[in-house]
């Protein structure tokens, strides 16, 4: 069987952008993809800068196969709480997640490849108990470049 | 696109662990791990020897493996036993990596690594003088990957 | 006086800024303090960047760690300058003053002063070899850090 | 300035790399190291622990769990054992020195921990309970050792 989780080892390194939230904010994102559990599971470190790189969210994330191997997620969030969230089904280079905080919103968070180095971020929050038809306010959305360092001409 | 430096190594990248004899006949339970850092322009090497059932340290050590001008791998290092030294590549066979270079109090350090399946395979000596003698005792461990490195179909990295 | 890993364990954590590059650029800086080597070492890792996090400028990720002498010194990677062995010069409590040339001879001088109780003053410049040391007015990387604690914390 | 939040003071003492004896509820006998780290500047603790074969080093046993503090200041680990899967624990009442956490496991089990520092030894226990139907399985007792600092000295 192999492993759930090689479609994403593609993304293991340092990623970052820029992006916004609802109010139209400016964010700068910063994430980390690294091999977590001696390489049984991935680790999504995740942070959102403001202003004077003042830190707006944190969130980390464990994504790894449960013992019947389906692919199960869980992590906390600077804002939300505790989080345990159930990859959708979706495309082959779509990670997309959902599931409750325990700060009683109801979270959805997607990593789309548009390109091998870009990825779309996309997050949102709603309370869990807003009824059907519920616009979602909030969220956020940016685009993450993997990291490449500058070079000193001629090196 | 994977950096030189990962295309040589991706399959070096990882957890390892196994059984190690030392030059001074004690043995342990050697442990590295490898990491890419800054997207592959360096790998992290983070090293540590434990008494086998007790877990009590015997090495601790820390290094970054890099790229020169030319290609060849720098590994600058620092062992709790050994001090700080900077290794460069020497000419070995295409599977084997081999580093020397000077540690402090005039001596010198011999390292061979290859990787092969899932098997890490280390040898060292330290020498005195600029040369090492060969027929110093050599530390040797083989070390075998610990879980599964989550790899991309195709992608070295 | 002769600093020690514990000394900088208070450190331990990230940190964050907006500054100035040595060429004069406005950079965000982010800056980590780990443990390292079971806690005997102190893992750092320095990235600056643009303020758009559009290009990292510098990465540099350094072991601290006590060479067989009791002297520490800082073992590191630098995307700019490579390997590096940087020596700690002994110092005031608060200050973490890192220098040492890198295998192309640039002299590399790194120093962290902790000159208030949540703040860090980053100061680091960098000069080809043979290249005049520069005195105080010689423009320098700067930056003050503040801890990066997370916005209105939630309740979990 | 050291990081204090109330979720670090909960931890100080343990924060740092951890190793000894362990023997797993299987019967099986390895060494376990247990490293607790914390990130967002003390929101989070993170807790890696990996049980390995004191001779071969291969691991048996990998798991990570994340610890952060509900409103009533009562502690929650979000968890994650490659051997059992995703499993959320809450803190239960006990003596004072003693951090016990009980949480429910996939297929009705539930799994209970609890750690307790005696001296300089991080006392570990834990135990798979089978729930209504089936057997509970053996308590597994680990007594660990820190090697970071001198014996005595505090966090």
């Amino acid at each position: 069987m192999s492993n759930p989780l090689s479609r994403f080892a593609g993304w293991i390194g340092d990623w970052a952008g820029q992006g916004e939230v609802a109010d139209g904010t400016e964010i700068l994102f910063r994430m980390q993809v690294s091999s977590s559990v001696e390489g049984n599971a991935l680790c999504f470190h995740m942070e959102s800068w403001v202003g004077q790189m003042q830190l707006l969210h944190g969130l980390r994330l464990i994504l790894a196969p449960c013992p019947d191997g389906t692919l199960q997620c869980m992590g906390f969030s600077t804002r939300f709480g505790m989080v345990n969230l159930t990859p959708t089904p979706d495309d082959e280079d779509v990670l997309a997640l959902a599931g409750p905080a325990t700060g009683g919103m109801q979270i959805s968070f997607s990593l789309i490849q548009q390109e091998e180095n870009t990825l779309i971020a996309t997050g949102m929050a709603r309370p869990q108990d807003a009824p059907p038809g519920f616009a979602a306010s909030g969220g956020t959305h940016g685009i993450l470049r993997r990291v490449a360092p500058w070079r000193p001409p001629g090196s | 696109m994977p950096t030189p430096l990962i295309t040589r190594f991706a399959e070096w990248l990882g957890t390892w662990r196994g059984k190690c004899e030392f030059s001074d006949g004690r043995e342990g339970l050697m442990q590295f791990r490898l990491t890419s850092i800054f997207n592959g322009e360096a790998i992290q090497v983070e090293t540590a020897s434990y008494v086998s059932d007790s877990g009590a340290p015997m090495t601790r050590g820390s290094g970054f493996f890099s790229l020169d001008r030319q290609g060849r791998v720098v590994n600058n290092i620092y062992a709790d036993y050994l001090g700080f030294a900077v290794l460069v590549e020497t000419p070995d066979d295409p599977e084997v990596l081999s580093l020397e270079g000077g540690l402090p109090g005039n001596r010198t350090l011999a390292v061979t690594m290859s990787v092969a399946d899932d098997l890490m395979t280390l040898s060292s000596r330290v020498g005195e003088g600029y040369k090492s003698a060969a027929g110093r005792p050599r530390t040797y461990t083989q070390m075998r990957r610990v879980g599964s490195f989550p790899r991309a179909e195709g992608v070295a990295e | 006086m002769n600093n020690g890993i514990a000394d900088y364990l208070p450190w331990v954590g990230v940190w964050a800024g907006v500054g100035d590059t040595q060429a004069g650029q406005q950079t965000a800086i982010r800056t980590d303090f780990v443990p390292a080597l079971d806690g005997t070492g102190l893992q750092m890792h320095f990235e600056a960047w643009d303020t758009e996090f559009k290009t990292l400028y510098h990465g540099v990720r350094a072991v601290l760690a006590p060479a067989p002498s009791g002297v520490l010194r800082a073992l590191a990677y630098s995307t700019i300058h490579g390997p590096l062995l940087l020596e700690l010069t002994p110092d005031d409590e608060g200050v973490m003053a890192l220098a040492g040339e890198s295998l192309g001879r640039n002299h590399i001088s790194v120093t962290f002063v902790q000159d208030a109780p949540a703040e860090l003053l980053f100061m680091a410049f960098w000069r080809p070899a043979g290249g005049n040391v520069p005195d105080g007015d010689d423009p320098r990387m700067t930056c003050r850090l503040k801890p990066a604690t997370p916005w209105n914390s939630p309740t979990v | 300035m050291a990081m204090t939040t109330p979720l670090v003071s909960r931890f100080q003492s343990m924060l740092g790399y951890w190793r000894g004896p362990n023997q797993l509820e299987t019967g099986r006998h390895g060494l376990l190291e247990m490293h607790f780290h914390s990130h967002f500047e003390g929101e989070l603790v993170q807790l890696d622990a990996y049980t390995w074969d004191t001779v071969t080093g291969e691991t048996f046993s990998a798991g990570t769990g994340l610890f952060a503090l509900k409103h009533d200041g009562r502690l929650i680990e979000n968890l994650y054992v490659g051997r059992f899967g995703f499993c959320m624990l809450h803190e239960t009442d006990d003596e004072p020195d003693v951090l016990a956490l009980l949480g429910d496991l996939p297929g009705g089990r539930t799994m209970s921990v609890s750690l307790r520092l005696e001296d300089d030894e991080l006392l570990l226990t834990s135990q798979l309970k089978a729930g209504v139907v089936g057997k509970d399985l053996p308590r597994t007792v680990a007594r660990l050792k820190r090697y970071d600092r001198p014996p005595g000295e505090g966090a």
